[in-house]
């Protein structure tokens, strides 16, 4: 079993959860897409904390980066490119028996979650037996996480990067308006 | 006769010829269509060449009606060739006392058929009268298959022209009628597929590979449990065919819709092939089955119901046609008693409905054809008081009627008592509820035949009919001639049908004991 | 404090599954996705403590894809709205059966 | 003597005449095809505008109604009647003379067995040997002169009766086509070959009853007479496969010789018995299927004379005579139909006083003396009812060409002033005595005759019924058997009272009619007044023979007392039926001392005096008043002129029923509604909703899709948590 951490650990642990799924609620509950893409903005900070608390300091930082940063940039651009701001056009939460039925759903998944926790896993989902705590600081933050990516995933690592080049020219070809020249 | 049809080996090639000739002609007759165009001189030509054929093949058939010897109750006029040597069918075929009047019945209704239809089809003349010639060959294929694969096959060839005929040149609802007529007879087939490529395989086990050959899927000896299910399975099969009570309600859509020729093959032979495979197939294959006391009660209650419900409802029917397709529901109930019944007689007598209702209904149908070519409508209250003005119809209408009834002198009456006497030592209750369809059969029918040709001839539109023209007479008079014959002196139909029918009797019931005594012993 | 963290991230998964199932703009839709991504990257970093740092590796590849997926989606989204002037899933329903 | 298998070649008829038996039958058959063929040719020498030019085989389209309720029409008469009004009657001559001839040779021969011509095999399969034979004995014999004689005179008068009819030869093509069906009924030598006669001669009656078939009353009828013959020899049927089902064998011959075997009045032949009588009652119209032979009185007059007085409804008891050896092993089927016989004997004449056609109190002054026969042949007396049979195909012919021969003269009175009068009902006729002398002579005679006042044949036969059924109440197997309970001899007791009654209301109504046609005063207008005259002398000649015939017709079988002339027929039948009727009196002939049967003679006498009496004095043919101005009915009277209601009742509870029942229940309910529309159409109609369902779920919402994913996952996982 891992050392207990102490107690500021613990405290600031909570604080940064508590705030991710108060925001989570908010994000989802807003009417406004915009106040939304805020909302979802504020829930991946506090991931990234609790990623740093959790000894990731290059994933955290790479969540603030690139999701944070990039994506939710990329959503409010076209929110604004769209013009779909004002809310009252876009009451799109489907009614009470909607919103009932999916917290419902939701509330059975938490439940069945909890659930699955509690039952035996299967063999090869056991936790190891010598758990690698925290990891040795030696390499560094980004060099603990780009040692094995350009080692045993380096392939993965060049498909990633196929994947992007094709999702960019497919989002120019889609995006581009039927202009006079298109073949 | 016999010796100059020896000498020129006339069993050896008749079988192939008589299923050759048609689908030759078929090829002609679609050929000369796609060269010669849909002009009124095409058209008559397409009509002369399938009558020529049909003829053709009406003389040839008749030499097996002296060459059939007697005395013998096995396959006759035996021909085999190889087919498919994987699969282990061959083309074998053979005709014995059961099959061979209904070869003769064949080719004798398909030139009456073609002649009655000969001014009411206008349209596509050349495509009908392939499809007429392709339905022949199905259909005697069937008759004289010796192979069960042959049989199915033959079953289905049978099947599909019969289809576009009935939805091509059928009535209003033909699409509808035809649909219902097909599925409802491929559906059940399927099952009997399942059955024959079962038994095939059982049967090939010695060999190696499959064999579909009748007599030896006979000898096979098949374990009590599978004989219950295959005989469901050809049970099926046959009583959508026949048709039984529960599965009847396809034959008066297919009668109503079909063009007059349709029904007339429709009524006159295809409904006989679900009886003949009782006979040829059911019967002789799972007699332990057949005769198990619960089943052959239950068939036979189904019959007899199909005798009366058949007749009572076709004592309401407003449309002629529909009144004459149940009145086969119920002629053909009567075929189902005579032959589960299972004496010398009954099915002699069954054997002789067949053939009778093939003539009698034949006729009705070519009757009705011709009013409808000149009134276009089926209903019988449209009618009234018409002796006055085409009397010559009347008579023959009521002639044929009357043989439909079952009047002493006509066939109806040597069929039905037959079968009714026959079935009467093993049956009597059943046979006794069976005779009242003798008393609903002349209601419904003189009821009809009374709001039709007599009463008030009170609407304008029957005064100007026209009497039957020549071409309508020569079409019936044949019929008639054979009704009266069958009615008078039908002794030689009879001796060439008895060898069979008292080898099938003999052999089912030595069987039945036989089988019943192992279920009993091996219990299920 | 793994369990918390398990705890957390199933939260989040749910209110992203929630937020999905209720919204009708297809973008928001998006976001909600993006929202149980998260959810499943605060999986991938908690167990990265147990069984080692190819959690963070694989979070890395999570969030490529994410941006890809981000990125063309909206591109489709932005291709429909052209087409139909409205982003409102109820009348974006070509795909009928 | 037990009717040992006749040896064919040393029959004493075998060489004889009774070779060409065959020929009688062919006769008619010849006669049948003749007229046939004339009949096609166009009916009339008319214009082409007449329709009735255009037809052939039916052609008398335009033909004129000689029934009672028809408009007026303008006669025509057609081109070949000449020669069909020669081969008709000539062909029955012929086979009359050849019957007569061989009778003569019978005479001589005395044969014990009957002698069996066998023509060619009809069915022959398994234990079925059927052949296509003919019977000549005794009593095929006396059967086959009265139906070629009563015959031939019928032809004849039919000659005269419908001269004008364009329908002239289709009209004798179907009389010679019945004569051929009835003497292949009567000479047949098996139960199948009499059956194809049995329903040869329903056809026959079907076609002539509706022979005017434009008028719907008259092509009803002959309809309810075709359906309810059907449904006796539906019964005969049942006897014949029961009959076979336990002997094996269907010809008379042999059924006779072995009748033991079935076991004395056990339930099996008891069965035979009574079906064989549904046939009868069907074809001889007992009860209850009585109600088509008023009905058939639609059909020509010299028709209902034949076939619905003299020969086809006599059938039935020639059935039961023919199985006697059947009938007198099983009282319990003798009592019933002695029973059946009075009581429709009694129920029929209280209906016939109150009829006012004259065919209709003649039609069921038929089924009443049918009746007595039945009576006769049902207590065992065979050869009394054939006896009766005899005389009543004389006087009842009589009646009806007589009556036959009133309606002629009436109609042509009628034609002539164009009134549309009935010419059948008697309200219409009175006094006609000064105008029509013979026929109100004959007819006289005949009513006298079937009163039963002596010494004409009604008295000697319906007395020799009288006497047997008392003398069998005693000493005889039928009074020791019980019939539901009650005692045979306390039942034979009550037959004999029915009968008297019976005897009494004959008596009655014969002289009503009488006095309502003949006497008192004209009622059929003074413009008419002056055309009537006597039928022509072709109608009047036969009416003469069959006077004479009914006048002498007893001395056929005189009774027993008279001493050497006596029982002639009797004996004649003796071969025949003998060996039955002798069985049910225990082995000894039923004989009565002289004072009984004088005593019962007397009173059968004074009964019939009575009746006349009583008719003469009550009735007051001078008060009558024609038909259109009488006053409806009310009460017994009402009932009786609508004959109970019969009809209206088997209608209500028979017919339109049935017809509801195929029509509502069977066919709309189960044909369309269950087997279409729950199974064909049904499980196609499911097809198609699985199918829809199937496209609901492409609904192309992607919001759907995410909720159906959900609930994918959820359900994964549940089951996964589950296991």
């Amino acid at each position: 079993m891992p050392p207990s951490p102490g107690l500021f650990y613990q405290v600031h642990f909570y604080l940064f959860g508590l705030l991710a799924i108060a925001s989570a609620l908010a994000f989802v509950t807003r009417k406004s897409p915009i106040a939304a893409a805020l909302w979802l903005v504020s829930v991946m900070f506090n991931l990234a904390a609790l990623y740093v608390m959790m000894d990731a300091h290059f994933v955290g930082a790479i969540q603030v980066l690139v999701y944070a940063g990039a994506i939710m940039v990329v959503f409010l651009f076209v929110v604004m490119l769209l013009n779909l701001g004002h809310a009252d056009e876009l009451s799109d939460i489907r009614g009470t028996w909607g919103r009932i039925a999916a917290g419902a759903v939701g509330l059975a998944l938490l439940a069945q979650i909890m659930a699955m926790s509690r039952t035996r896993f299967l063999s090869v989902l056991q936790p190891p037996t010598n758990p690698v705590f925290g990891g040795p600081p030696d390499r560094g933050a980004i060099g603990t996480v780009a040692q094995p990516l350009f080692t045993e995933h380096l392939l993965a690592f060049e498909l990633t990067s196929i994947l992007l080049l094709t999702a960019i020219v497919g989002a120019v070809a889609v995006g581009k308006r039927k202009g006079a020249n298109d073949t | 006769m016999a010796a100059f049809l020896a000498g020129i080996h006339y069993n050896a090639w008749i079988l192939p010829v008589l299923l050759l000739i048609p689908t030759i002609g078929a090829v002609l007759v679609w050929a000369h269509g796609a060269v010669a165009g849909q002009g009124e001189a095409a058209s008559m030509t397409a009509r002369r060449l399938t009558l020529a054929t049909f003829v053709l093949e009406f003389v040839l058939s008749i030499g097996l009606w002296w060459s059939l010897d007697q005395q013998s109750a096995d396959w006759q006029a035996v021909f085999d060739a190889p087919w498919i040597e994987a699969w282990g069918t061959r083309f074998a075929l053979g005709v014995d006392g059961l099959s061979v009047m209904m070869v003769l019945l064949t080719t004798f209704l398909m030139p009456l058929a073609i002649l009655g239809g000969w001014t009411s089809v206008k349209a596509k003349v050349h495509a009908y009268h392939a499809l007429m010639l392709l339905l022949t060959t199905g259909m005697l294929g069937v008759f004289v298959a010796k192979d069960l694969f042959l049989f199915y096959v033959m079953w289905e060839v049978m099947l599909i022209p019969m289809y576009f005929i009935i939805g091509i040149w059928g009535g209003e609802r033909r699409i509808y009628a035809s649909l219902k007529f097909f599925i409802y007879t491929m559906a059940a087939s399927l099952l009997m597929l399942v059955a024959i490529v079962y038994l095939g395989i059982m049967a090939g086990e010695p060999l190696g590979r499959p064999t579909f050959d009748y007599d030896a899927i006979l000898a096979l000896n098949l374990p009590p449990a599978a004989t219950f299910w295959l005989f469901g399975a050809f049970f099926l099969a046959f009583a959508v065919k026949v048709p039984m009570f529960p599965f009847h309600t396809w034959l008066p859509d297919a009668h109503v819709e079909a063009p007059t020729a349709g029904s007339v093959i429709l009524a006159g032979i295809l409904l006989k092939l679900g009886t003949y495979g009782f006979l040829r197939i059911a019967l002789p294959f799972f007699p332990g089955v057949a005769m198990y006391p619960a089943v052959r009660t239950a068939i036979i209650a189904l019959a007899v119901i199909g005798v009366v419900y058949g007749s009572l409802v076709a004592l309401v029917q407003p449309d002629i046609k529909k009144l004459v397709a149940y009145s086969s529901v119920a002629h053909l109930g009567f075929v189902m008693l005579g032959i589960f019944a299972l004496t010398v007689e009954s099915v002699q007598g069954a054997l002789m409905v067949m053939i009778g209702h093939g003539l009698s209904t034949g006729a009705l149908f070519l009757l009705v054809g011709i009013i409808y070519e000149r009134t276009h409508t089926r209903l019988i209250d449209a009618y009234g008081g018409i002796a006055k003005v085409v009397p010559l119809f009347a008579t023959i209408l009521t002639v044929v009627a009357l043989s439909s009834i079952g009047l002493p002198g006509t066939n109806g009456f040597v069929a039905e008592f037959l079968v009714m006497i026959g079935s009467f030592r093993t049956y009597p209750m059943m046979t006794f509820v069976s005779a009242t369809g003798v008393i609903l059969a002349a209601a419904y029918m003189l009821w009809a035949l009374q709001r039709m040709i007599y009463n008030k001839l009170d609407k304008p539109q029957n005064a100007a009919l026209r009497d039957l023209n020549w071409r309508e007479l020569g079409l019936l008079v044949p019929i008639l001639a054979g009704i009266l014959w069958m009615g008078v002196y039908p002794q030689p139909v009879l001796n060439r049908m008895e060898a069979s029918a008292r080898k099938l009797v003999t052999d089912v019931t030595r069987n039945a004991e036989r089988q019943q005594a192992s279920m009993m012993m091996g219990g299920r | 404090m793994i369990p918390e963290a398990l705890a957390l991230s199933a939260v989040l998964f749910t209110i992203g599954a929630i937020g999905v199932l209720t919204r009708r703009n297809a973008i928001l839709i998006f976001m909600c996705v993006e929202l149980m991504l998260n959810a499943v990257n605060l999986t991938f970093v908690a167990l990265s403590k147990l069984y080692g740092v190819t959690g963070q590796v694989f979070v890395v590849f999570v969030m490529t894809v994410a941006a890809a997926e981000a990125a063309v989606g909206l591109a489709i989204i932005i291709a429909i709205f052209r087409h139909g002037q409205t982003v409102n899933l109820k009348n974006i329903n070509l795909l009928k059966g | 003597m037990l009717l040992q298998e006749a040896a064919g070649a040393a029959h004493p008829l075998s060489g004889t005449l009774a070779e060409w038996i065959w020929l009688v039958p062919a006769l008619p058959f010849l006669g049948f095809v003749v007229n046939g063929l004339l009949s096609l040719v166009p009916a009339t020498h008319l214009g082409p505008a007449d329709p009735s030019a255009a037809g052939h085989e039916h052609g008398q389209a335009g033909h004129e109604d000689r029934g009672a309720h028809d408009d007026h029409h303008h006669v025509t008469r057609h081109r070949n009647a000449g020669i069909v009004s020669l081969v008709g009657p000539a062909v029955l001559g012929l086979a009359f003379a050849l019957t007569a001839a061989i009778f003569i040779g019978m005479l001589g021969a005395h044969a014990e067995a009957p002698f069996v011509r066998t023509l060619f095999p009809w069915i022959v399969t398994g234990d079925l040997t059927l052949n296509a034979a003919l019977q000549v004995d005794q009593l095929s014999i006396v059967m086959t002169m009265v139906v070629t004689g009563v015959g031939f005179l019928i032809h004849v008068f039919s000659v005269g009766y419908m001269q004008d009819d364009p329908g002239y030869p289709r009209y004798f093509a179907y009389l010679n086509l019945f004569v051929f069906f009835m003497l292949v009924l009567v000479l047949g030598a098996s139960y199948p070959v009499m059956f194809v006669g049995w329903e040869g001669v329903g056809l026959c009656s079907y076609l002539l009853i509706g022979f005017w078939f434009t008028d719907k009353a008259n092509a009803d009828a002959g309809k309810k007479a075709f359906v309810m013959n059907r449904i006796g020899d539906f019964g005969f049927l049942v006897a014949m496969f029961l009959l076979f089902a336990n002997l094996g064998t269907l010809d008379f011959a042999a059924v006779s010789g072995r009748a033991a075997e079935l076991g004395e009045g056990g339930a099996v032949i008891t069965a035979i018995g009574l079906f064989f009588f549904l046939g009868c009652a069907g074809k001889s119209a007992q009860i209850p299927l009585y109600t088509w032979l008023p009905d058939a009185m639609a059909g020509p007059t010299p028709v209902s004379a034949l076939i619905h007085a003299a020969t086809m409804v006599t059938a039935g008891v020639y059935l039961v005579a023919r199985s006697a050896a059947i009938f007198s092993l099983t009282p319990v089927a003798s009592l019933t139909v002695a029973l059946v016989g009075a009581i429709t004997a009694l129920f029929a004449a209280t209906i016939g006083l109150k009829q006012w056609d004259i065919k209709k109190v003649l039609a069921y002054s038929t089924v009443s003396q049918l009746g007595y026969m039945f009576i006769g042949v049902g207590v065992g007396a065979y050869s009394a009812g054939v006896f009766h049979l005899v005389t009543h195909a004389f006087f009842k012919a009589l009646l009806f060409l007589g009556s036959g021969s009133v309606i002629f003269a009436m109609h042509r009175a009628f034609h002539h002033t164009g009134s549309h009068a009935d010419a059948q009902d008697m309200r219409n006729m009175g006094g006609l005595r000064r105008f029509m002398p013979w026929t109100f002579g004959l007819m006289w005679i005949a009513t006298l005759a079937i009163a039963g006042i002596p010494p004409l044949s009604g008295f000697f036969s319906k007395d020799e019924i009288l006497a047997s059924v008392f003398a069998r109440t005693s000493h005889s197997t039928l009074a020791e058997a019980s019939w539901a309970g009650i005692p045979g001899s306390a039942l034979l007791m009550l037959i004999y009272v029915l009968g008297l009654a019976a005897a009494l209301l004959t008596a009655v109504y014969m002289t009503r009619m009488m006095l309502y046609t003949f006497h008192g005063p004209n009622r059929s207008g003074d413009a008419e007044r002056s055309h009537l005259a006597e039928a022509p002398w072709i109608m009047t000649i036969p009416l003469a023979v069959l006077g004479v015939l009914s006048a002498t017709g007893g001395l056929i079988n005189l009774p027993a007392f008279l001493g050497a002339p006596a029982q002639k027929l009797h004996h004649w039948l003796e071969p025949v039926t003998g060996a039955a009727s002798m069985h049910i009196t225990h082995g000894e002939e039923a004989h009565l001392a002289l004072g009984t049967e004088m005593a019962l003679i007397a009173l059968a006498v004074a009964i019939a005096v009575a009746g006349m009496a009583y008719a003469y004095a009550r009735l007051k043919p001078a008060a009558l008043v024609p038909k259109d101005q009488s006053p409806a009915a009310h009460g017994i009277e009402r009932v009786l002129e609508h004959k109970y209601y019969v009809d209206e009742i088997y209608d209500r509870t028979i017919v339109r029923p049935v017809v509801a029942l195929s029509r509502r229940v069977l066919w709309r309910g189960m044909d369309t509604g269950l087997i279409d529309g729950l199974f064909v159409n049904g499980s196609a109609y499911f097809m198609r909703s699985l199918g829809w369902m199937g496209a609901r779920l492409q609904s192309g919402q992607v919001g759907t899709y995410a909720w159906v994913l959900v609930i994918g996952v959820l359900a994964v996982l549940g089951a996964f948590s589950l296991s």
